[in-house]
């Protein structure tokens, strides 16, 4: 929606940020002291040194759209050059991203989306589908395709985890008709909290044959609780995690196999598309292009989707080949 | 001796009848002196020294989103001062702004009249204040602990309520006004009901009876009783208005952020309160003003915004709210303190506590 | 100067020991000079510093100035546990006791006794508590939580709690107050008792039978400050009530000729059980009735409850003929009763809050224009009362707690006279008030009478309730014994009733107030 | 859950009169929160016998609660003194990431870091205590404030760092799960801390003394206790236990993120008031605030398998600290008037 139109005019002659050359880009993640968004931080930043920009990084304590906001409506007071935004929320933030996006701030969101209509590109580790499927193939080929499976997600309200659930409920029912869909519980991304729910999951269904977790703090703390129980091997355990919070669980066998992007290089995408909307590159339409420093050139698709590439899966085999 | 006591004339005897100031100081120093000078002095001082220092503090933007953030806080901090002024305290006011606000949601995807759910919901507020304040006056429970318990209960229903749902279509009519400007100003509309509700809360407070009594129970409510002020009523009063502006206040942040969700204005409560007592009132009971509560609120959001300009992370805005908070009680008694060393001799402990000090005797 | 009696070093000693509390002056020149191995007496009207020097001894406060010695050294405790551990014990007059321990708890609390290992030896505490309560006479439960306990029992609890600690000077502030009369002759032995024994000891009562019986000598204090010292052989029961009032009692007294109207109120078959019951009341316009009876009657009880403030359970009241609903002050207000409470300090007045806004707290409703009110028009009201009781403040907005007893009573009465009452009840007028206002008070009632309003006055003061009074209704352990008229009321009619009940128990028909010596 | 409040009524209102020892245990407030407990856990493990009877079902029954009854036994001696401290969880945040700085950048051994947490835990605790002894302030508001410090203090120095279990050392991860003779050790910690500090709050003269102020503040000061210290002490073993309780998280999670021991705070508080310690101070058990956080970690763990969605329980717990005090109000209100009949019979 338009925002009244009363404050169109303010902006005008601020949207200099355009160019490569000195871009202020802000990330806001969903909240600090996330290991998944610490990491992405670290490729936002060696893109921004690589085309020459400023980069900072504010956020929220605590995962809400509330707080998000008063960082999105600070940016925008500071006329940064560009906004880069892991969403807290599809809609909440979304008359603050106008606002930005109205005095020509460029607004990137990656890893989880608002509606597209709040912003310019949004950067995808990769297609909803190609994440859904990854975790569903891994869970079918750990428990040998029957059985009861629960999920573990992170906040109730998070829009890409609902969304890979909803997929992947879609994708069992229609290609593992053995495999049953028992539970989903909520981690709210808090480490005591999905620890704590994998136990009561574990409790409250005795023949469970596996957990998928789509978040990176849910699956380590589902590792660590089931590497010390008496379900260690027992139940299989897949989803997305950092390499660096999985290793000791792949080793101990707590963990065959997971999936997740690199989300440095989520970061390094989602900065270049910043980049490349404030110097005008691109607009967001269907079939733009642009090149993303090492990562190479990427086409905007349909709904102003840039898609990162397919999951990695990690297992014994490659884990030690990364560090993030 | 035969005077008439129940006539308006003066007293009979021969010297004449005494006279009163208004007060003992003088109008200046009753103005300068209070809690509420204190708080607007530091507000202005913080401002002027933001204004300065921190780049695009000056910005017209800075005030559009000062009031939009400070909004819900503003609405039911003068309410919760009314509470607090009673002696009491109303911890679940986060957890009412959520359960309004889903509310509102559930009601409004049900098929409801987006204004007939908005009523409803503020309603469900005044109702969930009736409660707190029904447990409270009636079963004669801590409200501490009461505002604990609801607090629980209200986020409880609220994220029951929704589950994993947010509901998010809202008609722009409705987001858009609450985040319109006058004009091509900055200035948002809403500055409009705010100040009328910062007007009549501070009316209600000091120029109504119902204020008077409010402050009489705050300070001696056995006192308050026996003057026939009905305390239960009173009380009940000032949590039920806390759960309707409460109300009002989830009815808001569902159109600001065009989204109901169970875990809106998470942690709001201690911002709330953090403001109120900035602003002078005691947690006592028995004292504050609306206009210090109104600096209290700024001076909150204005902290956070020039901190957050300045690029400080939402860590440093934390220590600086809590250190205030901190020193806002602490300095009155370490005035009291320094005061009293200045006299010759040290009190004991007893002195040293007034309310510790048994009634004197002869009773 | 105290004299002294004896050549030795007075166990305790004030000497021109001064205190105030803001802008009142509490204690102007206390002294006090008590020898070990007896019984020293305080006596002196209410406010008259007895407790504030009490307080000062205990180390509870500290003196602003003048010198007290314990035992030949001069002394300065800071808190109560360095008077306790230098061998002070003292009573006070309110007992304070914990309420969420039990009663052995609260004996021992801070100086429990323990085992090698630095535990509480429970055993030992409680057989201590039982061989204490054996030695008092008493039979309380050790073991049952002090809430609850009656005033008596706690009191009895503050005794138990001084004796325990074998203490060289032992302070008593009214201990017998709220005792019946065996419980009073218990603790008079065990004084005596703790006096063969070498022990100091003070005792504050306002029984002057009591004082005569049990003391060797008696000091007397008048408005904060030292009067005399006499071997209570010397004294007569008349010379000490002249030195503490100060002046001739029939000064006191000015009663006004007032015509008797129609009933205004009228209280049928109130009953609250545990706290009187069946009490029937009238009081018509320009009658003083005076309700009598020994501390603990159930005086302020019955009149809390007609007003509206406490619950009953049975019974009616009445003003003009309207009924007054129970459990409802604000509507018994709009009817037309007022009740100055007997407690200024809790009850009366919001202590600090102004002048101005206590005198107006109970019209506050009246006085709001368009749902409006202002300190202007606040104010205004204010001063007008101010002036006309002749509150000694400069400004309306001084602290009701900052006034001297006097005028804070002043400011109650204001309160409640500027809500145009028909009935006014009034707790104890005079409790804690110095002379000179007192009998202004004592005017004011009497014109108020003259003007058509009816008087309900509790007073404890004999004499009070003798000179002002139309007709004396008399109270015991909470059921109305006796109906007086002005004539027929003497003090012997007033205690009699007052101490005869169907059950024969409460106090000797010897305890009575110290104005009824007079 | 009405069903949970009947038992204490029940086991309160036995009218025995002689066997004054069984009466007094049958009477106390902490056996109707016990038995409710039971009464849960009974039910539950009917419907899920998994539950209580499996390896894992038994060890977390002891080991999930450990950590907040460690902080409940601390919170309930702040509010037996008529206090509050809302502040342990910030405490606890605190305290666990600066053990984990410990052994990320320093070699200490495990017992150092451990001591150096706790007496951390017990310095903050000790700067509320000195605020609200000295500055005469309320313990709520000082604490709400210090809440907001001390975690604006751990975000600031943690930065969006996070210390994974990686970095821990196994010998203290291995304590956070592992068992002696079937106890897990974490709870066997909850333990001793639980058993000395009733001992010492029953039978020193300091415990008692934190009830008598709690009790009547003013009657403290007349009888010359020491409040002021006491207030010290108890404010500083509330943050101590967090400094430990900081230790136990490290230990059984693994992971030190920025949302460690948020709100944690109101659970204690709850945790306490449910299991019978009263908010205006001096009465009550840290017994009975540990089997109120019993209480309430087995229905948080429980209500999934009674059927009732994960996200009703915060209702759930609501509900149930508003049971509490009401009951409490209702035994309070009862033996109140009983002890005056009693009174009014002599
Ligand atoms: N804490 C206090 N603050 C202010 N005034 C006080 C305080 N304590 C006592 N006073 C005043 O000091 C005076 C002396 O009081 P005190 O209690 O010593 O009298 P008393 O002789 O014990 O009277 P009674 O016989 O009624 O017990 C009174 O006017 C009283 O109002
Ligand atoms: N706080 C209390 N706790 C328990 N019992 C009380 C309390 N106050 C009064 N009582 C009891 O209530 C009864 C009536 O007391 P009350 O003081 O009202 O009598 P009174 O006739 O007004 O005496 P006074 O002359 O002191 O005003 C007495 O038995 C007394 O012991
Ligand atoms: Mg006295
Ligand atoms: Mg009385």
């Amino acid at each position: 929606g338009s925002d009244g139109g009363s404050d169109s005019g303010s902006g005008s002659g601020s949207g200099d940020g355009g160019g490569g050359e000195d871009l202020a880009i802000t990330f806001i993640p969903k909240n600090l002291g996330n290991p998944y968004f610490d990491a992405s931080q670290v490729g936002g930043e060696s893109a921004a040194e690589e085309f020459g920009g400023t980069f900072e990084q504010v956020g929220p304590t605590e995962a809400t759209p509330d707080s998000q906001v008063s960082f999105i409506n600070t940016a925008t007071q500071q006329q940064a050059g560009a906004l880069v935004v892991s969403a807290n929320d599809p809609e909440a933030i979304g008359s603050a991203l106008e606002q930005a996006r109205d005095i020509d701030i460029p607004v990137v969101t990656m890893d989880s989306d608002t509606n597209p209509e709040y912003r310019d590109v949004f950067v995808a580790q990769a297609d909803a589908e190609g994440i859904a499927q990854a975790q569903v193939d891994l869970v079918a080929e750990q428990i040998g395709d029957e059985g009861e499976v629960a999920i573990l997600s992170a906040a109730a309200n998070a829009t890409n985890q609902n969304e890979w659930i909803e997929l992947m409920e879609a994708e069992l029912e229609e290609n593992h008709p053995d495999i049953e869909l028992v539970d989903v519980v909520y981690g709210d991304d808090d480490d005591q909290k999905s620890f704590d729910e994998t136990a009561a999951l574990l409790q409250s269904n005795p023949d469970l044959a596996g957990i998928i977790s789509p978040t990176t703090v849910g699956i380590a703390a589902a590792a660590r609780y089931l590497s010390t129980s008496e379900f260690q091997g027992e139940v299989a355990l897949t989803g997305l995690g950092t390499p660096n919070q999985m290793r000791e669980y792949i080793e101990d066998g707590t963990v065959e196999a997971f999936a997740l992007w690199n989300p440095e290089e989520l970061g390094y995408l989602s900065a270049y598309a910043a980049s490349a909307l404030a110097a005008g590159d691109i607009s967001g339409e269907e079939g733009d292009t642009f090149t993303a420093g090492d990562l190479g050139e990427y086409t905007v698709g349909a709904d102003g989707v840039v898609v990162l590439g397919e999951p990695t899966v990690f297992d014994e085999s490659n884990i030690d080949d990364f560090d993030f | 001796m035969s005077t008439t006591l129940s006539g308006p004339s003066t007293d009979g005897s021969a010297t004449a009848p005494r006279t009163y100031a208004d007060s003992a100081r003088s109008p200046i120093a009753r103005l300068l002196g209070t809690r509420d000078a204190a708080v607007l002095g530091l507000l202005l001082a913080v401002v002027v020294y933001a204004v300065a220092v921190v780049p695009n503090f000056d910005s017209e933007l800075t005030v559009y989103f000062l009031v939009l953030d400070v909004a819900p806080i503003l609405l039911i901090a003068l309410p919760m001062t009314l509470v607090i002024v009673t002696g009491e305290i109303d911890l679940s006011v986060a957890s009412i702004v959520a359960v309004t606000s889903v509310l509102f949601g559930v009601l409004t995807r049900e098929g409801a009249p987006i204004a007939l759910a908005a009523v409803l919901a503020v309603l469900a507020g005044a109702l969930a204040g009736a409660v707190n304040g029904l447990l409270v006056t009636r079963l004669g429970l801590p409200s501490l602990a009461v505002t604990i318990g609801t607090l629980a209960l209200y986020r409880g229903i609220a994220v029951g309520l929704l589950g994993t749902t947010a509901i998010t279509d809202w008609p722009e009519t409705w987001t858009d006004a609450v985040t319109a400007t006058f004009g091509e100003t900055q200035i948002p509309v809403i500055v409009v009901p705010l100040a009328l509700a910062v007007v009549a809360f501070g009316l209600l407070l000091h120029f109504t009876s119902f204020g008077r009594g409010l402050f009489a129970i705050g300070l001696s409510s056995e006192s308050a009783r026996f003057s026939g002020v009905d305390v239960e009523r009173t009380k009940l009063l000032a949590f039920v208005l806390t759960g309707l502006v409460s109300g009002v206040a989830g009815v808001y942040f569902t159109l600001r952020y065009g989204s109901s969700r169970g875990d809106n204005a998470t942690g709001l409560e201690l911002q709330v309160i953090a403001a109120v007592l900035l602003g002078g009132v005691s947690i006592f009971g028995g004292r504050g003003a609306i206009p210090g509560v109104l600096g209290g609120v700024l001076l909150i959001g204005v902290i956070g915004s020039a901190l957050r300009l300045d690029g400080q992370s939402a860590n440093v805005i934390q220590i600086v709210t809590g250190v205030l908070l901190v020193l806002s009680v602490v300095s009155a008694a370490l005035l009291g303190w320094l005061s009293r060393r200045v006299r010759r001799r040290p009190p004991t402990a007893a002195e040293a506590a007034p309310p510790a000090v048994p009634t004197a005797g002869g009773m | 100067m105290p004299t002294t009696p004896g050549s030795t070093v007075p166990a305790l000693r004030l000497a021109e020991v001064t205190k105030s509390f803001g802008s009142v002056v509490a204690l102007r020149s206390g002294s006090l000079a008590v020898d070990a191995g007896s019984i020293h007496a305080l006596v002196g009207e209410n406010g008259a510093g007895k407790s504030t020097m009490v307080k000062i001894i205990a180390g509870l406060y500290r003196r602003d100035g003048g010198t007290v010695e314990f035992q030949g050294q001069e002394v300065d405790f800071r808190s109560t546990a360095e008077a306790k551990a230098a061998g002070i014990a003292v009573i006070y007059q309110e007992p304070t006791l914990f309420p969420d321990l039990s009663v052995t708890e609260n004996l021992f609390m801070g100086r429990q006794p323990t085992n090698r290992w630095g535990r509480i030896d429970r055993r030992a505490m409680r057989a201590e508590a039982e061989a204490i309560f054996t030695r008092l006479g008493v039979d309380i439960d050790p073991d049952r939580p002090a809430d609850g306990l009656s005033i008596a029992d706690q009191q009895i609890i503050e005794i138990a709690k001084a004796l325990s600690l074998d203490a060289r000077v032992l302070v008593m502030d009214e201990p017998t107050a709220a005792l019946s009369g065996n419980e009073v002759d218990r603790l008079m032995t065990v004084a005596r008792t703790l006096r063969d024994a070498g022990c100091a000891v003070v005792f504050i009562s306002h029984r002057f039978d009591e004082v005569f019986d049990l003391c060797d000598t008696i000091t007397v204090m008048r408005d904060g400050a030292y009067v005399s010292t006499d071997a209570v052989a010397d004294v007569t029961v008349d010379e000490i009530v002249r030195r503490l009032v100060g002046r001739e009692v029939s000064d006191l007294y000015p009663k006004q000729h007032a015509e008797i109207g129609e009933v205004l109120l009228e209280v049928t078959g109130l009953t609250q059980p545990g706290l009187f019951t069946d009490i029937d009341l009238t009081v018509r316009a320009g009658e003083i009735v005076g309700l009598a009876g020994l501390v603990g009657a159930g005086r302020s009880e019955v009149a809390q409850a007609v007003f509206g403030v406490d619950p009953y359970a049975a019974g009616e009241v009445r003003v003009a003929g309207e009924r007054v609903p129970p459990r409802d002050p604000v509507t018994a207000m709009d009817l037309g009763l007022a009740l100055v409470p007997e407690d200024r300090r809790r009850h009366g007045l919001v202590l600090d809050a102004p002048i101005g806004r206590n005198i107006t707290l109970a019209t506050r409703g009246r006085l709001s224009r368009g749902g409006l009110l202002t300190s202007r028009r606040e104010n205004a009201t204010a001063k007008e009362w101010a002036a006309r009781l002749e509150v000694k403040a400069a400004a309306m907005d001084t602290l009701a707690g900052t006034l001297s007893g006097g005028n804070q009573q002043k400011v109650v009465l204001a309160k409640w006279l500027s809500t145009a009452p028909k009935v006014l009840i009034i707790d104890e007028p005079t409790r804690g008030i110095d002379v000179g206002t007192k009998s202004e008070v004592h005017r004011l009632l009497s014109s108020l009478a003259a003007d058509g309003m009816g008087i309900l006055m509790i007073s404890s003061e004999l004499p009070e309730v003798l000179g002002m009074a139309d007709r004396v209704v008399v109270l015991c352990e909470g059921r109305k014994t006796a109906e007086l008229s002005r004539a027929e009321a003497t003090p012997e009619s007033v205690m009699t009733a007052a101490t005869s009940t169907a059950t024969g128990a409460g106090s000797g028909p010897g305890s009575t107030e110290m104005e009824h010596a007079s | 859950m009405t069903a949970l409040d009947t038992p204490p009524a029940a086991g309160a209102a036995s009218p025995s009169r002689g066997g004054s020892r069984l009466r007094n245990v049958l009477k106390a407030r902490e056996t109707g929160i016990l038995l409710a407990l039971l009464a849960f856990l009974a039910v539950t493990t009917a419907i899920n016998p998994r539950f209580v009877f499996s390896t894992d079902g038994f060890r977390d029954l002891f080991l999930t609660p450990s950590i907040l009854v460690v902080l409940a036994v601390g919170q309930a001696m702040v509010i037996i003194t008529r206090n509050v401290d809302l502040s342990v969880g910030s405490i606890l945040g605190l305290t666990a990431y600066l053990a984990g700085r410990l052994f990320l950048d320093t070699g200490l051994p495990i017992l150092v870091v451990v001591l150096v947490a706790v007496l951390a835990g017990a310095v903050l605790g000790l700067v509320n205590g000195l605020l609200v002894a000295f500055a005469r302030v309320p313990a709520l508001v000082i604490t709400l404030g210090t809440l907001y410090v001390y975690r604006g203090i751990y975000l600031q120095w943690a930065g969006s760092d996070r210390i994974n279990a990686s970095d821990i050392p196994d010998g203290l991860l291995s304590f956070g799960t592992s068992s002696l003779l079937g106890i897990p050790q974490l709870a066997i910690v909850s333990f001793v801390v639980l058993a000395l500090a009733a001992y010492w709050m029953r039978t020193s003269r300091g415990g008692r003394e934190l009830y008598a102020i709690g009790s009547d503040p003013a009657a403290a000061t007349l009888y010359g206790l020491k409040d002021k210290q006491r207030i010290l002490t108890a404010f500083a073993a509330s943050g101590a236990l967090a400094g430990l309780a900081g230790i136990l998280y490290v230990s059984r999670y693994g992971t030190i993120s920025s949302g460690v021991g948020l709100g944690i705070e109101l659970e204690a508080v709850g945790a306490a008031v449910i299991g019978g310690v009263a908010i205006f101070g001096g009465s009550g058990t840290v017994v009975g605030a540990a089997i109120g956080a019993y209480l309430l970690t087995s229905i948080d763990r429980g209500l999934p398998i009674l059927g009732i969605p994960d996200f009703w329980q915060r209702a759930v717990v609501g509900l149930l600290i508003l049971g509490a005090i009401v009951l409490d109000k209702v035994l309070a209100e009862r033996q109140h008037t009983k002890l005056l009949a009693e009174r009014h019979r002599s």
